[in-house]
């Protein structure tokens, strides 16, 4: 018999080992805001302080099954059997021993059980907690939720503020949802220290709602109305992913969350319900638009006016301003028949799906960005929604093939459209 | 050249090991082939099931199929496909005793009844479309079609089956020696059968 | 058909009448070129072509892999665009699964299990060829979709209604579509056969529990596939229904429900990451007895907890659900059952352990690779479980961590596995040995390389790092991890360089070494009795089964203090493949033309349909030619004797039928038409 | 997989051609599935029998004894070898099984 293993040398089997170990050990880096190892939230404590000691029996299995195949190598190791007739001991097997290793993990996996069960019902259930909130001057008992819409690639947040709970039931159609008090897009304001319901839908394909830090995913599936909650310990800004594949720019689709004190987010609610102001010079614009009477706008109108011009002709078929359009407004004409309101648009950080900085550092207007976005929005952010074949809708913003005046213009008006939330958000935001 | 009958392959398996079982092959895959046809209907029945009350878009209501059944129909049908099976055996059985002729009729009349119930099924789909029932008319008449549709095309090729039996028994190559093959096409349309019998039952009769 | 067949196979005693059929094609001869190969329908030539072309498509993968590991090197990479890396890690999934390590799976089934239970061939061996061509037209098809138009970009699960027309107008989807649907029905096929092909064709004594592990995880697996196939079958139906015909079944408008293509899929999708990973567990369960010297440990605890495994994997689908919105009872009620797959595969593990635990171990290349095989399936079983708690995968899921959860268990696990079978069974199917040297250099950059690339992704998964993202951005604290992943991937892909250097330059280098001879390891299974490389017709004589294991047993006996002793050499217990006149099967080109027809099909209806009535006319030319040749072909030169032996029959879907009764166990001589 | 294959007993035992049922016993059987779809039409027609809670078990009982009669009798499940039911059983069952846990999920039995 020839025997092929001729040249037997020591190895050093543990490299792949010892480098694993540091791997792991190194893994908290220290502006990981995705993180899943820091939890901010007591959800999001409760996955952690189940996963923590699995992950340690799994070390614990992994090791022990590791270091006996180093040790059976090491120990029982023989360079050839050339010339050797002695067999080792024939055991074939050994009963007790193999239903001993049945059942071992058996009640290894049975006491991990009972500790998932705890933890998944604990974070599936809902407890009743109503805040108090005025809403336009009057107060009212809100139970926070929120309803989530995912569409490719934003994220949409619907708040029903006044009083009567909004729940799954209410809801049936993510494609014609009732009106809401407030609706943001990409980031999602929510007061500390209270359990916010998120009731998590989708209007085109399935997306997935995921801020590490507060809890963990729950897909956004169109027509289905999941619920989920977040809550946040301490005031602060939280990032999140769309985790569930998407289509083209499923790794652009990013959202925040904001959370706030409760003043702070009786503040942000006052915000967001004031009416819709424009100056005296856009008023009559917006009046005659209203009326059905588009009023034309001379060239030598005020930027603002202009770009509010350009907004009714070429945006506004899309994207809607409370208190300009939404008489006129009757869904985007996109394939998830909706894009981002932008009545509030200012009061935002980030845009597009949070990957752009609405304010630079320094508290001042990112213009550029926006005009980029405007400008040719697929160079930002891959989509299909430029020269579609017939019938196709868009998936994403077209570009309009604005001039740069125009898009100076309609950057003027938007620049009109809420306030700047603050120097402090805009920097815990900053994406990038 | 060695064709044997199911009997001599049985009576040879364990002198040239030609199966450790004893079984011939080809019955065996059929078997194993029916076995993987349960998860194939199982997959349409239940698709069925959960869409059979999927009306589509807003407030249309358009027609699913469950509005517009026929039972008395479907259900001679149901026993047209029943009765097929019944004269399968028996074309079989008579195989087995040597009587071509009777296995001619009665592989006839299986492929007959065959027909019979593809022709109900035709004029169902039809009548359908005709209330408005389309196959893209919302998920319910969708999943209807699709399951009702390929259970007819497995009807369908069971008919082929059966007419090239059919067909050989004529130009006299059907032999009793060729029971296997007559069995094995036989166990395929009882299939087809079975699983009639639960569509029968589970769409059309349990109401919605 | 096959009832037209059998007269007409009785006439081919008069030579000339149906031979050619339709005067299309000739009968192909045996012989040694590219005709042979094609039309072959020996277990173990179809064996070396799943093989082989399992391993063109690993490259394939594999630069696909390279690609998006380029690409996410560095934050914002701009190499490839969103569209294309879609592309590239939906068709990297899909050629990796259903190209590469489903056939490399079925390359070792197809050639080991005849050998292993004593056979002369599969029971279907025209179907076996017919199920490899339908497999490599499918292969070729899906692939084809690069040059038309662009790969699918849905992902490997391709969930709706992602895949619909709406969000996926191109033809990406459609190509997925069919090609897995074709592929599926070869698969369906070549399981059906391989399960009868156990049952029905062992060697006398070769009872059930005397198979050998391997023999038993490739029949759960073909189990798993039988019972897997169709489920996924259905899914592709009704998404291809949707895409081509307006049906509605992934449409939310309309009321339809996505997370029924989530169900349907995993259902076939979990019992498949059991189809990768039980061949290469029954490949370890070779090896390591092997280079223990000792008999598996606990044999019938390995066929059961392969079983079990088998059986639970049908109950744990939704674990790849548990953020889809179903609901929290179920979520419960499938994290548990997850939970407690781990109990059999750690009997798995285990007993392996137990095997080699007293044992002499010999670290020739293939033991290294089952025993890391081990190791690094060890790490993604238990990364595994830590997914199976549903609160804990909430925060996991659609992360890296999952992806380096699968890479540890297919990679680590099951292509190590194979990588082992493959040095271990090289000398058997090629008749020389691979160089151990370089073996072992391809080994250990493998392991560092896969660890590398692989074991990053935990951390970079658990720092939050979504999957099937085409960019990332700076500053999340993922920099690192993904250079290091991508520089372990290349090092990944030199190993893959190192074995291909090694099978070259052993090639080379075999005519001036000494022949591995038929037992070249001291092995313990049949395979190993025959001459290396296997003769065509297997064995001179079908060996009569006592023992499990029981070419060992023909070697080594027990003396009176229940020592091992031997008893007789190699040379004396082999057989010497010299016998003459046994019947094979006779080659045939309809397998080919058959399988040729369902692309055309499936681009017809892509395209323009006059290809569909070009390619199932085809088929159907094809399926009608199979059934009028016979089946035995008393003309043809077949070297070493003719071919005799029952092909099962032609039709895969509508359940053939046949009146052949098979006899591949038909020794030399016995009947006419031989030499 | 959904069951042990384990080694069937010898091949005389499969030598069951000569107690293949009779015809006669073939129409017998057809009459009782073909009076049992008639009673299943029967159900139907509510007005003249209401059957109540009672109706969708009779139905699902009357459909598997259908079924169990085309299995064993007309597929010769009865007579053949064990391996082929085990085959057919083990589709059927993890085909019942798996999909009424999949409808489980989508809450479809709560209806
Ligand atoms: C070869 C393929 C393979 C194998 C064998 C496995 C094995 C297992 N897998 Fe894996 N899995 C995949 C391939 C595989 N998986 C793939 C491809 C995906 C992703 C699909 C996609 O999304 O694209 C996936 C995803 C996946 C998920 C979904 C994650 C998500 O998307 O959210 C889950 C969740 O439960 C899971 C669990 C498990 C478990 C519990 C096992 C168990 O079988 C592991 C059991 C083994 C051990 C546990 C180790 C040995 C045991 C011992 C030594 C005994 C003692 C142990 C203990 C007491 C812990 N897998
Ligand atoms: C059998 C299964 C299998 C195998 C072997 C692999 C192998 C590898 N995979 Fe795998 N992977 C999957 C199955 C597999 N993968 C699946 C199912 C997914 C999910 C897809 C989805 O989300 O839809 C996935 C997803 C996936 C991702 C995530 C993509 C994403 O989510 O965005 C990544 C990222 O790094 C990755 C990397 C790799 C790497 C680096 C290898 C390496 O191991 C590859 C090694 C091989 C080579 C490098 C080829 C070597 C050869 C050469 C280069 C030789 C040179 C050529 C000549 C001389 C001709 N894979
Ligand atoms: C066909 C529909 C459509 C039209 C027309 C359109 N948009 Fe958009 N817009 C979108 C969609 C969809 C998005 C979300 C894109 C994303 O984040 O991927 C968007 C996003 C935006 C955003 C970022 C909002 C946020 O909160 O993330 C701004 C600002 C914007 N559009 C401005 C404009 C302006 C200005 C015009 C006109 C010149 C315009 N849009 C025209 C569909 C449209
Ligand atoms: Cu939205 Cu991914
Ligand atoms: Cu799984």
């Amino acid at each position: 018999m020839s025997d092929p293993v001729t040249k037997p040398r020591r190895r050093v089997p543990r490299l792949g080992f010892v480098l694993l170990l540091g791997l792991v050990l190194a893994g908290c880096a220290s502006d990981a805001e995705l993180d899943t190892l820091q939890p901010r939230s007591g959800v999001a404590d409760e996955i952690y302080d189940l996963a923590l000691p699995v992950f340690i029996i799994a070390g614990v299995v992994l090791t022990l099954v590791c270091g006996a195949v180093l040790y059976l190598g090491i120990k029982n190791r023989v360079a050839t059997y050339e010339g050797d007739d002695e067999f080792p001991e024939q055991i074939s097997h050994n009963n007790s021993l193999e239903i001993a290793w049945t059942i071992a993990p058996a009640i290894v996996m049975a006491v991990i059980a009972v500790l998932t069960l705890q933890t998944h019902f604990s974070i599936n259930s809902t407890e009743a907690n109503a805040m108090t909130i005025e809403v336009a001057g009057e107060t009212v008992e809100w139970e926070p939720t929120i309803v989530v819409v995912g569409q490719q690639w934003w994220w949409e947040f619907r708040y029903y503020l006044d009083g009567t709970q909004i729940t799954a039931d209410d809801l049936e159609n993510p494609w014609d949802l009732p009106p809401a008090d407030i609706v943001t897009s990409g980031q999602l304001a929510i007061p500390t220290g209270e359990e916010v319901e998120l009731i998590v839908t989708s209007r085109d394909v399935i997306h997935s709602f995921w801020i590490p830090q507060l809890n963990g995913k729950r897909d956004a599936v169109p027509g289905r109305f999941s619920p989920w909650k977040i809550e946040a310990d301490d005031p602060g800004v939280y990032f999140g992913q769309c985790t569930e594949f998407c289509g083209l720019s499923h790794s652009r689709m990013r959202m925040q969350t904001i959370a706030m004190t409760p003043s702070d987010f009786q503040d942000w609610i006052d915000m967001q319900m004031a009416p819709a102001s424009f100056d005296d010079e856009l008023q009559p614009y917006v009046d005659a638009f209203r009326a059905g009477e588009p009023a034309t706008v001379p060239d030598d109108a005020s930027a603002a006016l202009r770009g509010l011009d350009v907004f009714a002709g070429q945006c506004a078929s899309c994207h809607l301003v409370n208190g300009f359009n939404d008489l006129t407004y009757d869904g985007a004409e996109t394939v998830s028949g909706s894009a981002p309101n932008l009545t509030n648009l200012m009061s935002n950080t980030t845009f597009a799906g949070g990957i752009l900085n609405l304010y630079n550092p320094d508290g001042s207007f990112n213009r550029d960005d926006l005009a980029r976005w405007i400008r040719d929005p697929a160079a930002v952010k891959d989509n299909r929604a430029d020269d579609l074949p017939d019938g196709e809708m868009p998936r994403g913003m077209p570009d309009r093939n604005l001039t740069e005046r125009q898009i100076d213009d309609v950057i003027a008006f938007l620049e009109t459209l809420g306030s700047s939330p603050g120097d402090e958000i805009i920097l815990a935001t900053e994406v990038e | 050249m060695a064709t044997a009958t199911v009997d001599t392959a049985l009576d040879t398996a364990h002198e040239d090991h030609g199966s450790s079982t004893g079984i011939s092959n080809t019955k065996l895959a059929m078997w194993v082939f029916l076995g993987s046809e349960c998860l194939l209907f199982g997959g349409l029945i239940s698709t069925y099931l959960l869409y059979k009350t999927r009306r589509g878009p807003g407030p249309t209501n358009l027609a699913i199929p469950t509005d517009v059944f026929d039972i008395p129909f479907t259900s001679v049908s149901s026993f047209v496909l029943l009765m097929s099976s019944l004269t399968m055996v028996l074309a079989l059985s008579a195989l087995t005793r040597g009587d071509n002729a009777a296995t001619r009729t009665w592989l006839l009349a299986t492929a007959t009844l065959g027909g019979v119930f593809i022709g109900g099924q035709v004029y169902e789909f039809t009548t359908f479309l005709r209330e408005g029932v389309g196959f893209t008319s919302n998920p319910a008449s969708s999943a209807f079609f699709t399951l009702t549709g390929f259970h007819g095309v497995h009807v369908s090729m069971g008919i082929l089956m059966l007419m090239s039996l059919y067909v050989a028994s004529v130009q006299g190559n059907l032999t009793p020696k060729n029971t296997e093959t007559v069995e094995i096409v036989g166990l395929y349309w009882h299939f087809v059968d079975v699983v009639w019998i639960f569509i029968f039952t589970v769409i059309y009769l349990i109401p919605a | 058909m096959a009832i037209i067949e059998e007269p007409l196979a009785l006439e081919t005693g008069s030579p000339g009448t149906v031979d050619q059929p339709l005067g299309m094609l000739t009968r192909p001869k045996g012989g040694n070129g590219w005709r042979d190969w094609v039309s072959t329908v020996d277990h173990k030539k179809i064996g070396i072509m799943y093989g082989v072309a399992a391993m063109f498509f690993f490259v394939v993968g594999g630069i696909e892999a390279l690609l998006i590991r380029v690409q996410l090197a560095v934050p914002d990479g701009q190499v490839l665009s969103a569209g294309l890396y879609n592309q590239l890690f939906t068709m990297h999934g899909v050629t990796m699964v259903f190209l590469f390590i489903m056939p490399l799976a079925a390359a070792f089934a197809n050639y080991l299990i005849p050998l292993q239970i004593g056979a002369r061939d599969v029971a279907f061996p025209r179907l076996n060829a017919l199920s490899f061509w339908i497999w490599i037209s499918g292969a070729v098809f899906v692939n084809s979709s690069w040059f038309l138009g662009g790969g699918a970009d849905c992902g490997w699960f391709c969930y709706s209604p992602n895949s619909g027309v709406t969000f996926s107008p191109g033809n990406g989807v459609d190509f997925y579509v069919f090609g897995l649907l074709i592929a599926g029905i070869a698969s369906m096929v070549s399981s059906i056969n391989l399960i009868v092909t156990v049952l029905n064709m062992r060697a006398p004594g070769m009872h059930l529990f005397r198979m050998p592990v391997l023999t038993w995880m490739l029949l759960v697996t073909q189990f798993l596939l039988v019972f897997a196939l169709p489920v996924i079958t259905v899914a592709l139906f009704l998404l291809m229904f949707d895409r081509l015909f307006d049906s509605q079944f992934f449409n939310p408008e309309a009321g339809a429900d996505p997370l029924l293509w989530q169900n349907l899929f995993w259902i076939f999708g979990h019992p498949e990451v059991y189809i990768i990973i039980l061949p290469s567990f029954g490949i370890i369960s070779e090896i390591i007895p092997t280079f223990s010297r000792k008999p598996i440990f606990g044999y019938s605890f390995m066929v059961f907890s392969g079983i079990a495994i088998g059986f639970m994997g049908w109950g744990v689908w939704a674990h790849h659900m548990f953020v889809s919105g179903i609901g929290p009872m179920s979520v419960a009620a499938f994290s548990l059952s997850t939970m407690f797959i781990a109990v059999p595969t750690g009997v798995k593990i285990l007993n392996w352990l137990a095997t080699m635990w007293g044992g002499k171990l010999r670290f020739s290349t293939a033991m290294l690779f089952a025993v890391g095989s081990i190791a690094m399936f060890t790490i993604g079983g238990v990364s595994g479980v830590t997914h199976a708690l549903a609160p804990a995968d909430t925060q996991q899921t659609d992360t890296y961590y999952i992806v380096a959860h699968f890479h540890y268990v297919i990679f680590g696990g099951g292509v190590l596995g194979l990588m082992g079978g493959a040095y271990f069974w090289w000398p058997k199917i090629f008749g020389h040995m691979l160089d151990e040297t370089w073996g072992k250099v391809h080994f250990w950059v493998m392991l560092i390389g896969m660890n590398l690339t692989f074991g990053p992704m935990h951390v970079l998964g658990l720092q939050g790092m979504s999957r099937r993202i085409d960019t990332y951005a700076a500053g999340f604290g993922f920099e690192a991890w993904n250079m290091v992943a991508t520089i372990g991937s290349f090092v990944i892909a030199f190993a893959v360089l190192i074995f291909f250097v090694n099978v070259y330059r052993s090639y080379k280098a075999a005519p001036s070494l000494p022949a591995p001879g038929p037992d070249p390891w001291d092995a313990r299974s049949l395979e190993w009795m025959v001459p290396s490389p296997t003769p065509e017709h297997n064995f001179d004589e079908i060996p009569v089964v006592e023992s499990e294991d029981e070419w060992w047993h023909r070697k080594y006996g027990y003396d009176e203090d229940n020592r091992v002793v031997r008893i007789a050499t190699i040379e004396e217990a082999a057989q010497d493949g010299s016998a003459v006149g046994v019947h094979l099967p006779a080659p045939s080109f309809w397998p080919l033309v058959v399988a040729v027809g369902m692309p055309l099909i499936a681009y017809g209806l892509m395209f323009t349909l006059w290809l569909t009535v070009v390619g199932g006319a085809l088929t159907a030319f094809g399926l009608y030619s199979w059934a009028l040749e016979p089946v035995d072909d008393p003309d043809a030169d077949h070297g070493h004797g003719d071919g005799h032996h029952g092909d099962g029959d032609d039709d895969h879907d509508d359940g053939g039928d046949t009146d052949e009764p098979t006899m591949a166990g038909v020794t030399a001589g016995d009947d006419a038409g031989g030499e | 997989m959904s069951e042990t294959v384990t080694e069937t007993p010898a091949p005389e035992a499969e030598d069951h051609s000569h107690d293949h049922p009779s015809d006669w016993a073939y129409i017998k059987i057809a009459l009782v599935l073909g009076v049992l779809t008639g009673l299943e039409t029967f159900t139907y027609f509510e007005t003249v029998l209401d059957w109540g809670d009672f109706l969708i078990p009779s139905l699902l009982f009357m459909m598997v004894i259908k079924f169990w009669l085309v299995a064993t009798w007309f597929m010769h499940l009865k007579f053949d070898n064990s391996i082929f039911s085990r085959m057919f059983v083990g589709g059927l069952v993890l085909a019942v099984g798996v999909y009424v846990i999949a409808l489980a999920t989508f809450e479809f039995w709560e209806r």
